[in-house]
């Protein structure tokens, strides 16, 4: 699966994106994944509240389910216009 | 319908040349300029976006506004990259029968697009560069739709 | 601020080139165009107006818009004479720092040019002549301001 | 004092503006006056309620007082935009 990451969600991280092999079944299970790497991403994910996510270029739900997605990217609330 | 998410600058004339011929009574349009910070020191405002989501995104806000309204024609240009203070960042457009559906139809481009569209910018100043934070009032104004 | 009253034909394009330079965020143009009627015979739109009041009153009416929402510029632009099916009409335009201003300032030019500037509007097709009567919607409208 | 008229008034009386001796203290002194001239100004000024008036290029309501006025024009309501 590639896992996107944009704006201060990249930069803290340190990539733009990444392929994961993971059996995650909900979003939440693979942040949980996710956080349980190392320490730049526990402080990406710290908090969710300030997060979006999308699956497969739509928005979704962290207790979304993962099955079948190929793209799931990570992102702060949108600033557009 | 046009959807454009460019790097290059656009001219809001040139876009509007054949914009809303057919039974158009009404063209509103809206312009979003980059604005000086308060301190005065912007030097660039980046802008990120999500390949392939983005034009999506603008795709199904402009057709659900033609939907809603009945619209004639509909136009959402977008840029990325870094500009300058002045710069038009992005453009709406909308051609309906009469005043009203066309201003409502603008304004609820403009209010998807500012919260529902993967867009984010990035000030940067002499003093260092910061995220823009996302506004609560952004999000309540999707509250009347 | 920019008030025209004229005859001839105007290029929106030309009239935004250099129209809210300065400290300005968000831009809104409304276009009017004539549209035909329902039966599908319009031949002209004759529009009358009454010079000199009809300036000072689209003046009067942009000086409270820009007042009220502090606008960095606002531009009233109205034909009169005889006009085609798909000509313009008018354009109204406005320019501030923040895009709730631009629309709502837009709007309210738009909702006191039509029933408080002394312009008036005739329909010639190919069975007659008949003025346009001022709708209960458009005078409504300005219950909001 | 100047009297103007427009669109559908102008027709009906069938001249756009002329010049009026007159004493009427308010614009409802001054209809009656016209009214009572001609068919055509009774047939202009039957419904006061489908007419606008301004005073010295300024809407005015009918019991407005004419003192000092230059300047008065009869009209429906508007149309623009």
């Amino acid at each position: 699966m590639d896992v996107l990451y944009f704006a201060w969600v990249r930069e803290r991280i340190g990539l733009p994106r990444e392929t994961v092999e993971t059996s995650a079944v909900t979003v939440n299970d693979l942040v949980d994944e996710l956080r349980a790497r190392e320490e730049r991403y526990a402080a990406a994910f710290a908090d969710l509240g300030a997060l979006r996510v999308a699956i497969d270029q739509e928005l979704a739900d962290f207790d979304a389910r993962l099955a079948g997605a190929r793209e799931v990217a990570f992102f702060p609330p949108m600033t557009g216009g | 319908m046009r959807i454009a998410v460019q790097q290059e600058p656009f001219d809001p004339a040139a876009e509007l040349r054949d914009f809303g011929a057919g039974d158009t009574g009404a063209i509103v349009t809206f312009v979003g300029v980059v604005r000086d910070n308060e301190v005065g020191d912007l030097e660039t405002m980046e802008i990120e976006h999500y390949p392939g989501m983005t034009e999506a995104a603008l795709a199904g806000i402009a057709e659900e506004a033609e939907r809603r309204w009945s619209l004639g024609d509909v136009m959402v240009i977008h840029r990325y990259g870094g500009l300058k203070t002045g710069e038009r960042i992005m453009m709406v457009a909308t051609a309906a029968r009469h005043r009203k559906a066309a201003f409502e139809a603008a304004e609820y481009l403009m209010d998807y697009l500012k919260s529902r569209a993967p867009f984010w910018k990035k000030e940067i100043t002499r003093s260092g560069a910061e995220w823009v934070a996302a506004k609560a009032d952004d999000e309540a104004a999707l509250d009347r739709w």
